[in-house]
């Protein structure tokens, strides 16, 4: 796709899926579990894309296929229009770098935190002992560390803390995309939005490029400029963050939107229609894998996958919808 | 801003993890006592000559079977009494440290390394490595321990070369089953994960991120192999198959004691209650190291 | 379990391989078959003299044939009646090499037995076999022959049939048998038993027999080790009898190089052996009882072993000297096997140790020591050998000094005198040649031969027993008092 | 209605350590009436599940818990053996936890959990037991009871579990049900049927409930009265109404500023924040604890904190009068 | 279930030929066994006979496909020192190794597990302390030690029991206390973890909230869901038990599998030491896989995917 106002796409997936061997109870045949069904999304530079799902759809697994630590079933991830593979991985590594949900476990507890700060320095091997000295302090001093933390060990910080050394270590080498899986979701709203802010500031500095993963809406809508809803392993809407709060097209969006809880005391819980049941991944529904749960499903949409369907700057894919007479727009069918 | 003292004590906690560790142990009698005794028994072992004013192979067979002081009618010369062979027990008993140490840590050594290798590897890599490990752990239980090194001492006999050889290479597979399972419990961890995005190399990642992290659990199960090893030696030497004489092991000590300890009962006590002292020692110390680097403790 | 219910409990401390005396070849096989079979003839222990058992009389009819009469009138335990068909049968049975009875030696000195009449049999030998009443008083029990061809030896190991003062009631291979006096024995030299029964396990610890002994569940073990005897005669709860054996130790020594080149090659050295070890002390202090010290390479009692030989006494000096001599004055460092009597292993190398020579000792089982030995290595050593209780010095010399694998000396004019003494009927040509060869032996210190065995007898105060040097328990010898 | 069925004063729970006593919960009051829905809001390690397992009695005999009140039904919960309070638990009064993975004992079936929960305070018969059971499975949601009461946990997904955990609660009909965030392990589609399901048996059933939450979204939605957990007290309490309309104390007011509310708060723009962590409890705490991350700490906040009226019901602790205004 | 029960049986038949591999070759290693069968006393053309009747003289791997295909059919040769089938002789002494197997992991069980739950439900109180300082001295006592104190005391001084030999009942209680005190402390301490993790479990807490007394808590909810990993360690340590038999059975002079294979080892009883080999190691894998269906009945999660 080639929106009018062509800007590159840093990082491009093309048709990716992935295929898990799971085990269910211990005497059952290992069965296949596709946690992704064919994902194209792309990156591009200076976006925050906001990627949001439930538990399950595979969030985590389109994380680790682009920051190299699982390879692809099938499907291609292009940086910079050229196709990485295996051996690419340092190249990689030095564009694309993550910062992990877990604040307790993403940082090795034997470390001290300069130690973990400049690992990325002499995995590259970029500047000296003084200069990677340097660039920790830099670091710190971005993230807002005291200095004197540098010393200190995993152990003696809090949560929030934790997440900035891992904000810290994530930039140090000066990737161009960051991929943030679920940064906040472990952390005290008081802390989470010190992170939020954190990461806002961080963008404009460095002008990153961020993948941004949350089953948060609120927190996506306040960072992302587009989104990406994910369900069981698909893209299921795809659109700029403000054309898709103020306008959801698949039902699974609208069903999303509504069960944030805004703090109103006006309003009262509201009632989702959606079925209670999320499928079980290793055997998923026929047609369109939400149909069971979707309050407007019509007949073809237990039988047919759903069309995929593009607008100048946004993509569904729902039965529901067709392209309008344009070609450019979506209109509901 | 004026904070009582009681609230200022946060952001960064004082306690140093070294401080910590420190304070953990000296609050762990169980760890504190195995180190002592361990202490001891090493000195023993270190200073031997100095503390044993007999050769321990020097014999003297008109002096056999003297008793040790607590008795009636010991020899002031021999504070522990002598052996069948009227050799001093109290050197032998000093010396026969040095033996049960080195079976002891070079056993645990050898079983360490091979058990480590194979562990980190199956829980490292997992998929058909693991299973390859895995069929070799089974193999390697399936098989009876006491009965195979019986069967290959017979065969290439008796020393204590061939008995720590043989120790070494069947005691892995606890080493394998421990670090096989405390390295997949790491590598599932989010730090692994940063790593590998960073681009460190497999090695980088097996060395500086996940040994440091399970080298607690490794430090433990060599001390309870250490600890398994002594036990082994000994009975092998009951059973006539293990250190040859005239070395003093204290397992061989009381294998040869044992003819006479309906009569001459201490002579199977002094080393028995060393070699029970010595292993209690390494097991509360084993035990005691769980204790104090376990994450639970922490906090 | 004792005198009340007329049962001694004893215990054996190996486990028997099979209780058919010719597929076994342990000293508990031996005491096992002494109770239930008989052989022909019988060597009364306080004479020495051969007496007719299953047979009556025997004559010498040529150099290797000797003719039989038979007892009449005699029973086997199942009622069988015994006669010169269960001696051919068995004689024929036991030579016959498909039968593969464990220990050969003992009986393929016959070339077989033939009938002459219901009570009369011939057994021919292989060439003259001088020795062949002691091997037939000792080594040849006579089996029912219609049981024996009908159960063959898995049957006689389960339910052993013969003619001797016991039956046997229960056998639980290697663990367990229960013999019940036998109320139609017929007597003859070894007379009527005395005691109704006899129970024997297996029980391979000292520890745990003498356990028993002290818990009462156990009457009488043997074999017990001179400290042990010692400290249980000073109780006064037991009997203690001991009683030398004719089991000898040596030190074998390489002279012959079948390991290679090496320093025992040089008879200085050997003999340095013989002056380093304190064999006295040794006898004194760990030994004890009736053992004594033994120059000459066999058992002074057995027939032809010459006493007159070169003795090599204790004499550090004089070993070191020697070793000089050889070419060794800063002493030596070698291997040093060994089977059994680990403590006496001990005492003798500290001794080499103290003259300069660095024994290493290598503690096998039996069979893996022989088995170097077979291949020629493994020929510095302290072994023993019980000469199966053949009062004969053959019985000992063909097994070390005839080219076997465990002769290390391998000399053409030892083997040339014993093969001469063994062939020979007269006992004077025997005497001559036996002499001439332990002397060289002794002169050549192929050998050192260190000490005799003893046994020892632990048993309670209700047990009348008197031991034999032949290491053979009677329990048809013994009564309650 | 104005029944009264909980009443807690003064309540504090103690926790002794190696370094010291940890104050976890230190002086806490509140009260609720039938058919009441009670907040319990705060940051984590404020002492909200400690609060509700005091409640319960659930605390272990390690922990100390003291009140100057602590009324259920007119009962004096303290004075009461440990076996009355067992009775009470799980009949009168039942509690739902926030894991649904693991409060679910993986060893027997649905229905057998079920069933011992009514079993244990009843005379009934299995069949009735199990006949209760697959009532109240319909009743919150889960189609094909039957089938499911023969099921084990593991092959349920979170958001049932955590449906056969309210069921479980139900059992007995208690009168008064404690969720210990109930939906913080679910996902937000799940959490609001969950929390919908929740407010509608609530009001059926006519129960006291008390909704214990780090979410403000979900206080708000649900609440009839809020109380805000700070460092083990209870800083700020009202109506849910008057606690987000007027927030008084500065930690509530932090709080509303953190979270990001689409349509209010502007995309890119930076959001409310509230540096520091929360203090250290153990040994003597005087004065805020609130104050080494306020910015409108002085020398008084650590002197004794006043409690204030709002307006009715409406309380806060802070030195500062209605700030309100200014600090805006 | 049956391709799972398939497979995990293929594993164990690799498991038992890969230990019938490593024993066969290690223990023809050894050289010839001829001179063992002899005996003592023997002549070195005693000694030859006995080579060609057994066949020692053909290549091992010959030695092995015939000892293999035999197997298979259940004969595993003639012992060299007992003269009788092997098969016969092994199922004579596996039967009181088994009892004393049975009997020790039983009292283990009866002692370690109450032992632990205790120590669990009162941590560091006196019963832990207690019950961690016998699994630690018992960790620490050597065997064959212990056996023969228990000896000297209960049959020599008090004379209660009787030192050896396998008749009565009576005779097994020390051979199973000795025995079983060596699987305790393992027991013990997976037992206090695994109760001491449950207990801690949110399901527990949940079993409180319902009103459940102590009791039902604690063995109906958390016992349960503690044992599980224990019958696995019981498996392990029975299968361990069989093998490590070997000192006590010595001591006691009971005559079993594990003295039988000792004796057999120094006698070069080849086909016997083979056979038991392969027999424990069948044991080992046949408790294992026992302990699994055992896990699988007792924990939901194994037996329905
Ligand atoms: N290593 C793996 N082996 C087998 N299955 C896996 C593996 N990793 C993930 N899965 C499965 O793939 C699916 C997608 O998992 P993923 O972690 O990507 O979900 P997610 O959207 O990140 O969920 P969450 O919000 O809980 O983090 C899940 O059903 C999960 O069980
Ligand atoms: N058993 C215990 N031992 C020691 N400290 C405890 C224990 N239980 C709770 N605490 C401490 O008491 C404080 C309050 O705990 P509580 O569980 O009530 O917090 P919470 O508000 O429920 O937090 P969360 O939102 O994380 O559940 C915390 O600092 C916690 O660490
Ligand atoms: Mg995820
Ligand atoms: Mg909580």
């Amino acid at each position: 796709m080639s929106g009018k106002n062509k800007r590159e796409a840093v990082l491009e997936l093309t048709g990716i899926t992935k295929t898990y061997q799971v085990k269910q109870g211990m005497f059952s045949k290992p069965q296949p579990l596709k946690a992704l069904g064919g994902v194209s999304l792309r990156l591009y530079k200076k976006d925050v894309l906001g990627l949001v799902g439930e538990s399950g759809c595979g969030k985590s697994t389109l994380a680790k296929i682009l920051l190299g630590l699982e390879n692809p079933t099938t499907g291609e991830v292009l940086v910079d229009g050229r196709q990485i593979g295996p051996a690419d991985r340092q190249l990689l590594a030095r564009r694309i770098q993550p910062i992990f949900q877990d604040p307790y476990s993403s940082l090795n507890p034997r470390k001290s935190i300069e130690e973990i700060v400049s690992l990325p320095l002499v995995v590259h091997k970029i500047g000296d002992s003084v200069s990677r000295q340097k660039a920790v302090t830099k670091m710190l001093d971005l993230v807002g560390l005291p200095e004197r933390s540098r010393r200190g060990y995993p152990g003696q910080l809090s949560g929030g803390q934790r997440q900035r050394v891992a904000i810290a270590r994530a930039l140090v080498i000066n990737p161009e995309i960051v991929i943030c899986d679920e940064p906040t979701s472990a952390l005290d709203v008081s802390i989470q939005s010190q992170i939020l802010n954190l990461l806002a500031d961080l963008r404009e500095e460095l002008g990153l490029t961020y993948l941004f993963i949350s089953h948060n809406l609120a927190v996506v809508e306040h960072l992302a400029t587009r989104v990406a809803v994910m369900y069981l392993g698909r893209i299921v809407e795809e659109a700029p963050a403000g054309e898709l709060f103020a306008g959801p097209r698949h039902p699974y969006t609208k069903a999303l939107l509504e069960s944030v809880l805004t703090p109103d005391p006006s309003l009262s819980v509201p009632d989702i229609h959606l079925g209670a049941q999320y499928p079980n991944p290793i055997s998923p529904p026929t047609g369109c894998h939400f149909h069971p749960r979707c309050a407007a499903a019509r007949d073809v949409c237990s039988t047919t996958p759903p069309p995929h369907l593009q607008s100048a700057t946004s993509q569904v894919d729902c039965h529901l919808f067709r392209k309008g007479a344009d070609g450019r727009s979506l209109v509901p069918a | 801003m004026a904070n009582a003292p009681a609230l200022t004590a946060e952001t960064i906690v004082a306690i140093s993890p070294g401080a910590m560790l420190r304070r953990r142990i000296f609050g762990h009698y169980g760890l504190l006592f195995g180190l002592s005794v361990l202490a001891l028994v090493v000195a023993a072992a270190v200073f031997a000559p100095l503390l044993a004013d007999h050769n321990p192979y020097t014999q003297d067979l008109f002096a056999r079977m003297k008793p040790p002081f607590w008795m009636a009618g010991w020899d002031p010369d021999h504070l522990l009494g002598t052996d069948q062979l009227g050799r001093d027990y109290l050197a032998r008993l000093l010396y026969g440290a040095r033996i049960s140490l080195l079976i002891g840590i070079v056993t645990a050594l050898i079983s360490g390394m091979i058990g480590t290798a194979l562990g980190v590897a199956a829980g490292y890599f997992g998929g058909k490595v693991d299973l390859v490990v895995t069929f070799l752990i089974n193999v390697r239980l399936a098989m009876p321990v006491v009965l195979v090194a019986l069967a290959i001492v017979a065969l290439f006999g008796g020393s204590l070369q061939i008995v720590i050889l043989v120790l070494g290479f069947l005691l892995w597979d606890r080493f394998a089953v421990v670090m096989r399972s405390s390295v997949m419990q790491i590598r599932g961890l989010e730090y692994v994960n940063a790593a590998r995005a960073i681009g460190c190399s497999t090695t980088r990642i097996v060395l500086s991120e996940i040994m440091p992290n399970v080298v607690n659990n490794l430090i433990v199960v060599m001390t309870l192999e250490m600890a398994h090893a002594i036990l082994l030696e000994a009975a092998l030497s009951f059973l006539g198959l293990g250190v040859q004489p005239p070395t003093p092991s204290w397992g061989l000590m009381i294998s040869e004691g044992k003819e006479m300890m309906l009569f001459q009962p201490w002579l199977i006590t002094i080393p028995g209650v060393a070699l029970f002292l010595l292993v209690l020692a390494i097991n509360l110390l084993g035990d005691g190291l769980r204790d104090v680097t376990a994450p639970e403790a922490k906090g | 379990a004792n005198k009340s219910d007329d049962t001694l409990h004893t215990a054996f401390s190996k486990e028997l391989e099979s209780v058919d005396f010719y597929f076994q070849s342990a000293r508990e096989g031996t005491i096992f078959a002494r109770q239930v079979w008989d052989g022909l003839v019988y060597r009364d222990q306080t004479t020495g003299d051969y007496v007719g058992n299953l047979a009556s009389s025997w004559k010498w009819v040529d150099e290797t044939t000797l003719e039989f009469k038979l007892r009449e009138g005699v029973k086997f335990h199942n009622g069988e009646e015994f006669d010169a068909d269960d001696v051919v049968f068995t004689v024929n049975y036991v030579v016959n090499p498909d039968n593969h009875v464990t220990v050969p030696g003992n009986v393929n000195w016959m070339k077989g037995a033939e009938k002459v009449d219901k009570y009369t049999v011939r057994i021919t030998t292989n060439g003259p076999f001088p020795a062949a009443l002691e091997y037939l008083s000792g080594l040849v029990a006579i089996y029912p022959n219609d049981y024996y061809a009908e159960v063959g030896p898995s049957g006689m190991a389960l339910k052993p049939v013969g003619t001797g003062p016991y039956r046997v009631e229960s056998v639980e291979p290697g663990k367990h048998f229960v013999l019940k006096k036998f109320d139609g024995y017929y007597g003859g030299p070894k007379g009527q038993p005395s005691i109704g029964t006899i129970d024997i396990r297996t029980i391979p610890d000292i520890n745990t027999q003498l356990a028993e002994l002290f818990s009462g569940g156990i009457d009488m073990i043997w074999n017990v080790p001179a400290d042990q005897a010692e400290q249980l005669a000073a109780m006064d709860q037991f009997t203690v009898a001991n009683e030398s054996t004719m089991r000898i130790g040596y030190i074998t020594m390489d002279a012959a190089g079948r390991g290679g080149e090496g320093p025992f090659a040089k008879k200085e050295v050997r003999q340095a052996i013989g002056y380093a070890i304190d064999r006295q002390a040794i006898v004194e202090n760990l030994l004890k009882g009736s053992s004594k010290v033994v120059n000459s390479a066999c058992f002074p009692s057995q027939f032809g072993c010459e006493q007159d030989v070169e003795t090599y006494s204790y004499d550090p000096a004089k070993a070191k000297a020697l070793l000089a001599e050889a070419g060794y004055p800063d002493g030596l460092t070698v291997d040093f096997y060994a089977y059994r009597n680990r403590p006496y292993a001990e005492a003798m190398m500290a001794y080499l140790a103290d003259v300069g020579i660095k024994a290493n000792l290598n503690y096998l089982k039996y069979s893996a020591l022989r088995d170097m030995q077979k291949k020629g290595s493994a020929g510095f050593g302290f072994l023993t050998w019980g000469s199966n209780s053949i009062n004969d010095v053959s019985a000992i010399t063909s097994q070390f000094f005839k080219f076997g694998d465990q002769d290390f000396a391998r000399d053409e004019e030892v083997k040339t005198w014993l093969d001469t003494g063994d062939k020979s009927v007269d006992d004077k040509v025997r005497k001559e040649n036996y002499s001439k060869a332990l002397k060289k032996i002794a002169e050549e210190a192929y050998w050192i031969p260190l000490f005799s065995y003893n046994s020892n007898y632990v048993f309670s105060k209700d047990v009348a027993f008197t031991p034999t040097p032949d290491e053979i328990v009677r329990f048809f010898d013994m009564s309650w008092k | 209605m104005s029944e009264t069925i909980l009443n807690v004063e003064g309540l504090t729970v103690d926790i002794p350590l190696g370094s010291g006593t940890l104050h976890a919960v230190r002086g806490i009051d509140f009260a609720l009436k039938r058919g009441e829905t009670l907040c319990i809001v705060g940051e984590s390690g404020s002492g909200k599940s400690l609060t509700s397992l005091a409640v319960m009695g659930l605390l272990g005999k390690r922990i100390q818990v003291g009140a100057a009140k602590l009324e259920f039904e007119g009962r004096d919960l303290r004075s009461l053996t440990p076996r009355q309070m067992q009775a009470l638990r799980g009949d009168r009064m039942a509690m739902i936890f926030q894991e649904p993975m693991t409060s679910l004992n993986p060893a027997y079936t649905i229905g057998d959990q079920l069933c011992e929960a009514l079993q244990l305070h009843r005379r009934v018969s299995k069949a009735e037991a199990m006949a209760q059971a697959a009532d109240l499975l319909g009743k919150v949601g889960i189609t094909a009871a039957e089938s499911r009461l023969q099921q084990y946990p593991h092959q349920l997904s979170g958001g049932l579990r955590q449906r056969v955990m309210i069921a479980m609660a139900l059992m007995c009909e208690p009168d008064l049900i404690i969720a210990d965030e109930p939906t913080t392990a679910l996902d937000v589609t799940i959490q609001a049927q969950i929390l919908r399901l929740l407010a509608d048996l609530k009001r059926e059933m006519n129960l006291a409930l008390i909704l214990v939450t780090h979410d403000l979204g979900v206080v708000a939605r649900i609440a009839d009265k809020v109380a805000v957990m700070y460092a083990g007290e209870i800083v700020e309490s009202g109506t849910a109404k008057a606690i987000f309309d007027a927030p008084s104390h500065p930690y509530t007011r932090g709080l509303l500023d953190c979270i990001p509310v689409p349509g209010k708060t502007k995309p890119g723009e930076p959001l409310g924040s509230i540096p520091g962590i929360v203090p250290s409890l153990v040994g003597d705490v005087a004065g805020c604890a609130f104050r080494s991350r306020c910015a409108l700490a002085n020398d008084a906040c650590s002197e004794t904190i006043p409690k204030r009226t709002a307006s009715g019901e409406h309380m806060y602790r802070c030195v500062h009068e209605t700030l309100i205004s200014e600090v805006a | 279930m049956l391709a799972f029960a398939l497979k995990r049986l293929g594993l164990a038949v690799l498991v038992t030929f890969t230990v019938s591999v490593i024993s066969f070759s290690l223990l023809h290693l050894s050289g010839d066994p001829a001179a063992a069968i002899a005996g003592e006393n023997a002549t070195a053309a005693d000694i030859a006979a006995i080579n060609r009747q057994f066949g020692f003289d053909r290549p091992l791997t010959v030695q092995y496909t015939d000892w293999l295909w035999k197997a298979l059919h259940g004969d595993f040769g003639e012992s060299y020192y007992f003269k009788m089938p092997v098969a016969d002789l092994i199922s004579d002494r596996l039967s009181i190794t088994m009892l004393l197997g049975v009997c020790s992991i039983s009292f283990a069980l009866l002692t370690a597990v109450p032992l632990g739950v205790a120590a669990a439900v009162r941590p560091n109180s006196l019963i832990d302390r207690t019950a961690l300082f016998l699994s630690v001295a018992g960790q620490a006592m050597p065997s064959f030690w212990f056996g023969l104190i228990m000896i000297v005391v209960f049959s020599i001084k008090f004379r209660l029991l009787p030192p050896s030999g396998s008749e009565t009942w009576r005779h097994f209680i020390m051979p199973t206390v000795v025995l079983g005190y060596y699987a305790m402390p393992a027991i013990m301490r997976l037992t206090r973890a695994g109760m001491l993790e449950v207990l801690n479990a949110d399901y527990i807490r949940t079993a409180r909230a319902k009103g459940a007394g102590a009791g039902r808590v604690l063995f109906k909810h958390a016992l349960r869901n503690a044992i599980v990993p224990v019958v696995s360690l019981s498996a392990v340590q029975m299968g361990f038990m069989l093998g490590g038999s070997i000192v006590v059975e010595a001591i006691f002079a009971l005559h079993g599998a594990g003295y039988l294979a000792w004796e057999s080892i120094s006698r070069h009883d080849l086909p016997t030491v083979q056979a038991l080999i392969l027999i424990f190691s069948c044991f080992y894998i046949l408790f294992t896989l026992l302990s699994d269906l055992a896990n699988a009945w007792l924990d939901p999660r194994i037996r329905v995917g």
